[in-house]
């Protein structure tokens, strides 16, 4: 239980780099960077922990409670923003690379090369 | 280089990678045991400024920097979309054909949209005090609008979702931001500063600043990922290629990108 | 009001620029939207300026620091120490320059889209400003995202071409995987400090040893870097995408984006990892040195091969980043500050060369070198332009490229002697490729070369246009800019006030201690002894003999072109190049065990 | 055992349920795929209002009722780009059942009031999703 | 119980992730991914986190998978051009 989030982490890293090297279809790729950015919140999440805490929202807890890290909760936040806008960003030149290529294979891609 | 080459240059590194990582973790302290200063004095800092949602704090008070930057990587990643699916100068529009649905689809679709869109509202009003804020309840309220697709079709998304206006609400979202931040250094203060009166803790009106800043991320991912969701349905539905049949062509010679506003001038 | 507070309007104003920009732009006619676009620019530019002057001049605080919201020690601060708000100030005269440059370019926007272009530069500016000015991690990893968000989108700018969208998606995915790669460091970081300023990190990682912990956080933290800065294996996607994007972003890319990487990568170590918690200087030495050196000979060779004349620049960009990275493995004061001084008279240089490189492309529908071959005898100002820029990017004494290029050297020939030999080689060979094509299209000099000469499959410069038709006439702007750039880059060679405020700035950087105390307790330190960048005797010859070989290589290459033995001896090394995202990534995942085999000894 | 790790215990009853489930996403037909996501959300709502008894705070079921308002809206569109609703009693029964005997007694445990309010709705929400994107009949409507 | 909660959604979510990765058909990627969204999100809650988790199942459960179909539509749209190459529709050469 000690490292496990952490190995977890770095297992999704891994795993998503993985799909992206032996992707045969673009979409599949952007696909698989969304796994591999999820690896980041997980890692942030798990290292903000702590045993018998609770969230750092006092709405319905007593001030003195004891917390989790709220601070890695704001970056997992912004990074899961992060993640979507590059997946939107991606996909649409996924779209346009379609119509001009005809192709979503990156092996069949050939104009850049040397 | 052959996909076999390839799979064997991933491995190696991967084999590295894991071993750095493995060797990292073990270094990690244990799982949920140790506080972190910076986290610690950030609870004492929301506290000092009645905003019960720490979290929230710390996205719009302590760290409204990042956030600044998080917005503006939304905000260009929408132009950029915007722009990366325009509608290309050898390609034409065509209307979709109207779908019929089920009626207890469209029932259930109709009667939650406005209930999806208030609870959008919600979780964006109560930022500051619970799980939630502007960036959540923006994504829930631009989702619920695309229930209105699965009602009727695209077209009866299309007329209710000015997206000229959708368009100006992502950049006023932005501006209102920098706005508020450039208002705090007017005030004497620094550049996002928290300059309002902070409230009672945990009601609608606490965190002073942080409050007006997650209603302009409200707003901007509102619109912003109504705008972003609007390109990919143009393309997907509308939006033909030279060559690709079925339909009648529209306008040939549109190559603007949108077709919204010749429906709305029309 | 205090200058500390104007740094982060160097950030806010360009994108409220961009917001009003996005709001309004639809309905303005294009001019305005240029003229509103420029003027933000241009308040930017004079802010940071006016921080920069300031840094230069300091107050009883030191240079200019502010926390943001005026959360001290709780919130993110920025930093005004004179390379970071030199950087600042380079980013938003570029920025000024290709916005001017881009006023008749592009002569036919995206319909109800004219203020879009304009508005993307503006946030891509405050990306990089921000990146430049941040001292907390987190922080640089949104600007770092930022300006790679921008990037993608402005390299995929022209929908109608499919090259360009092939680069941008390479560009996208290695870019946003280096940046999640950062942040899994940025997490490790943070599970051992608790902290995310550079400042406050650096501290409390000196109440510990180094463990394999802080090695993992660098490698990882410098790998997302590297990916920016092009370093080999990392540079695959730099190529494909500088090649494609539209020519005004080129020159924001290879003039400063890249270089922003090794800034950071240099700043990462020295406010982070320089004390005795990191890792040791002779680690961090021998790792970049040798990722240094690899880029810079694989750059130079691959540069040397192109006959596409904007993948031709990119590579040399690709050579350049190598020499940087050497700069900044040397870890002295006179290494970082003849870097820098090498960088600021680079983005000069290689911004007018891109710039020369748009006006060829726009008149005749292609960069490329062979095609082009004695086309563009007609326009004598833009050849002469460009030979000035080969020649300046090869070192040619008194440019700023010049004497950055001398000031690096010299202190890079204290680390290793062979070092300087590079350096002159690296700039010889990228400068005379550019001045081989320089012959061939302005000049038309030596035997037209035919196609078959050269083997295995590769990216010709058939390009469409970038602006409405083919140019008739060359806009004044099209001129005014690159011949104000290479100006620019002459001066700071010649003014001895830039050059001493660059040692300054260069002692403050690597000044670990004073940077923490500055920062965190608002101390004022004295700047620590160093040596300003200056013309020695072996400088001026070094870059003589680099401007001779450069030319003495283009007219060689001119004269007999290629031999086929070294073409296909090359082949291999050529063929890496696969414009496959796959093969990219994978590269990518090998860099980072490469980095780790490199820095490993450093645990202890 | 205290009463939170008995409302925790039960959580992890639909939690586990979900294994089976992504083996079915990942691996059935289309329709088989369609259930599946039909019953994630389900599955993860009832969760989530356990969950958030089990750790004593009632700020976590906003969570519970963003999933139970997103998870059909999710359904449909999936639906409608596959081009196929299946009739699942399945996903019916699992709703009929599930969400009575989970809403019920959290009700009970929390007492009248907003809170109480807001499960039942969070409730009334899970099941008329439920039954609507697992109707009979309804195949036939969304492929047009 | 918390830490057996955290355990089987941490293998949950490393489930999810691998067959996300593993279906190469992005038509049921789009799927796995949505359940990834939602593992991801129920993980998040039990560490504490509900604020992450309910971003997570705003953008992963609805918008990126979204896109993707979306995506997948697009390119799938022109009859007989599942995943072969044909002819693009760029300016000829």
């Amino acid at each position: 239980m000690t490292v496990l989030p952490y190995l977890v982490a770095g297992w999704i890293f891994l795993i998503g780099v993985y799909g992206l090297v032996t992707s045969r279809d673009l979409i599949h790729a952007v696909g698989c960077l969304a796994v591999t950015q999820s690896s980041t919140y997980v890692l942030l999440l798990a290292v903000g922990y702590r045993n018998g805490g609770t969230a750092p929202v006092f709405a319905d807890a007593p001030t003195d409670s004891r917390v989790v890290d709220p601070v890695v909760q704001a970056l997992a936040l912004t990074d899961i923003v992060v993640g979507a806008t590059v997946t939107a960003l991606l996909l649409a030149l996924v779209v346009q690379l379609r119509k001009r290529h005809g192709t979503v294979d990156p092996d069949a891609l050939s104009e850049l090369k040397g | 280089m052959s996909p076999r080459v390839r799979l064997w240059v991933f491995l190696v590194g991967a084999a590295g990678f894991a071993a750095l990582f493995a060797a990292a973790c073990l270094d990690l302290p244990a799982f949920g045991t140790v506080p972190h200063p910076y986290g610690v004095r950030a609870v004492h800092a929301a506290l000092s400024h009645h905003t019960a949602n720490v979290i929230a704090s710390v996205n719009f008070d302590l760290r409204a920097f990042d956030t600044l930057g998080e917005e503006s990587i939304l905000f260009s990643a929408v132009i950029g979309t915007v722009v990366l699916l325009r509608q290309a100068r050898d390609e034409h529009r065509k209307d979709p054909e109207p779908a019929t649905v089920h009626p207890p689809v469209r029932r259930f679709a109709l009667l939650t949209l406005p209930f999806a869109l208030l609870v959008g509202l919600y979780v964006i009003a109560h930022g500051q005090i619970s799980p939630g804020g502007g960036f959540q309840g923006g994504v829930v309220a631009a989702t619920a609008l695309h229930l209105l697709y699965i009602a009727a079709d695209y077209r009866a998304l299309e007329r209710v979702r000015p997206l000229t206006l959708y368009e100006i609400g992502e950049a006023a979202g932005e501006a209102a931001y920098v706005i508020t931040g450039l208002a705090a250094v007017l005030a004497g203060s620094a550049f996002l500063a928290n300059v309002l009166p902070f409230g009672t803790l945990a009601t609608l009106s606490s965190g002073g600043t942080a409050m007006v800043l997650n209603a302009a991320v409200g707003l901007e991912v509102t619109s912003g990922i109504v705008v972003l969701l609007a390109r990919f349905l143009d393309q997907a539905v509308e939006i033909e290629e030279p060559g690709e049949g079925g339909g009648s062509p529209r306008d040939t010679r549109d190559s603007g990108g949108n077709g919204d506003d010749e429906r709305e001038r029309a | 009001m205090d200058t500390a507070r104007l740094l982060p309007l160097v950030v806010a104003v360009p994108l409220l620029g961009a917001a009003v920009l996005v709001a309004t732009g639809r309905r303005l006619p294009r001019l305005v939207s240029d003229i509103v676009g420029c003027a933000f620019a241009a308040a930017t530019a004079a802010t940071a300026l006016l921080v920069l002057f300031r840094a230069g001049h300091p107050g009883p605080g030191g240079y200019p620091v502010e926390w943001v919201g005026g959360w001290q020690r709780v919130g993110i601060v920025l930093v005004g120490d004179p390379l970071g708000a030199g950087l600042a100030a380079l980013v938003s005269l570029l920025v000024v320059a290709v916005l001017v440059y881009s006023w008749r370019y592009f002569e036919e926007p995206p319909r109800r889209h004219t203020g879009s272009f304009p508005a993307l530069i503006l946030v891509f500016q405050a990306g990089m400003c921000g990146f430049a000015l941040t001292g907390d991690l987190f922080n640089a990893f949104v600007f770092f995202e930022l300006m790679g968000v921008v990037a993608y989108a402005l390299t995929g700018f022209r929908v109608e071409e499919p090259k360009p969208l092939q680069g941008a998606l390479a560009f996208g995915v290695v870019n946003s995987l280096g940046a999640y790669v950062t942040l899994l460091g940025i997490t490790l970081l943070y599970a051992r400090t608790g902290e995310l300023g550079f400042a406050q990190i650096g501290r409390r990682l000196d109440t510990e040893g180094p463990d394999g912990l802080v090695l993992a956080a660098f490698v990882l933290v410098t790998t997302g870097l590297l990916v920016k800065a092009a370093a080999v294996p990392f540079h695959f996607w730099l190529p494909d995408a500088h090649a494609v994007a539209p020519t005004p972003v080129c020159m924001l890319l290879s003039g400063v984006m890249v270089e922003l990487g090794v800034y950071g990568v240099a700043r990462v170590y020295w406010t982070v990892f320089s004390g005795p918690g990191g890792l040791s200087h002779p680690d961090f030495t021998r790792a970049l040195l040798v990722l240094g050196v690899l880029t810079a000979l694989l750059g130079a060779v691959m540069c040397w091969q192109q006959r596409h004349l904007k993948r031709l620049l990119a590579f040399s960009t690709v050579a350049h980043t190598g020499l940087f990275l050497i700069g900044v493995a040397v870890l002295t004061p006179e290494g970082i500050s003849g870097t820098a001084l090498y960088v600021l008279g680079h983005a000069g240089v290689k911004a007018a060369l891109f710039a020369c490189a748009g006006v060829l492309l726009d008149r005749y529908a292609t960069v490329d070198e062979h095609e082009l071959f004695g086309r563009a005898r007609e326009l004598p100002a833009v050849g002469v332009l460009f030979a000035v820029g080969g020649l300046a990017l090869s070192g040619l004494p008194p440019f700023g490229s010049g004497l950055g290029k001398a000031a690096a050297e010299e202190a890079a020939g204290h680390t290793a002697v062979w070092l300087p030999a590079l350096y002159v080689l690296v700039s010889a060979v990228t400068g005379g490729a550019v001045l081989r094509a320089g012959l061939r299209i302005f000049a038309g000099v030596g035997r037209r070369p035919r196609d078959e000469e050269e083997g295995g499959p590769e990216t010709t410069g058939e390009e469409e246009p970038e602006t409405g038709g083919r140019l008739g006439r060359i806009p004044m702007p099209l001129l005014a800019v690159p011949a104000g750039l290479l100006a620019a880059s002459l001066a700071l060679g010649v003014v001895p006030a830039v050059a001493s405020a660059v040692g300054r700035a260069g002692a403050l950087f690597t000044d670990t201690g004073g940077y923490r105390r500055t920062v965190l307790d608002g101390h004022a330190e004295a700047v620590p002894a160093h040596v300003p960048p200056h013309w020695q005797l072996t400088g001026i010859l070094l870059g003589l003999l680099s401007a001779a070989l450069a030319i003495t290589l283009a007219t060689l290459a001119v004269r007999r072109p290629v031999h086929t033995g070294t073409a296909a001896l090359l082949a291999p090394v050529r063929r890496l190049q696969s414009g496959h995202i796959g093969d990219y990534v994978a590269w990518l995942i090998a860099g980072t065990a490469l980095l780790t085999a490199l820095t490993v000894p450093g645990v202890r | 055992m205290s009463t939170s790790d008995g409302w925790l215990a039960a959580a992890l009853v639909p939690l586990l349920a979900l294994v089976p489930v992504l083996w079915r996403i990942a691996y059935g037909s289309p329709g088989d795929r369609l259930i599946g996501q039909n019953l994630t959300s389900l599955l993860a709502g009832l969760v989530l209002l356990l969950a958030a008894q089990g750790f004593h705070r009632t700020s976590y079921n906003d969570v519970a009722l963003v999933v139970s308002v997103l998870g059909p809206t999710g359904t449909l569109i999936y639906a409608r780009f596959l081009d196929v609703l299946p009739d699942s009693r399945l996903v019916r029964w699992t709703a009929l059942v599930g969400v009575p005997a989970t809403v019920l007694p959290l009700c009970v445990a929390t007492g009248p009031g907003r809170a109480m309010a807001k499960l039942l709705l969070i409730g009334v929400l899970l099941i008329a999703g439920s039954v609507v994107t697992s109707g009979r009949g309804a195949r036939e409507g969304v492929t047009a | 119980m918390t830490d057996v909660l955290i355990v089987v959604a941490l293998l949950l979510v490393a489930g999810a992730a691998t067959a996300a990765v593993l279906n190469r058909d992005p038509m049921r990627q789009a799927l796995v991914l949505s359940f990834l969204g939602l593992a991801l999100a129920l993980l998040f809650t039990f560490l504490q986190a509900p604020d992450v988790a309910l971003s997570q199942l705003a953008v992963g459960s609805a918008v990126t998978p979204l896109m993707i179909l979306l995506t997948v539509r697009k390119v799938r749209r022109r009859p007989g051009s599942g995943d072969g190459v044909d002819k693009p529709a760029g300016r000829e050469r």
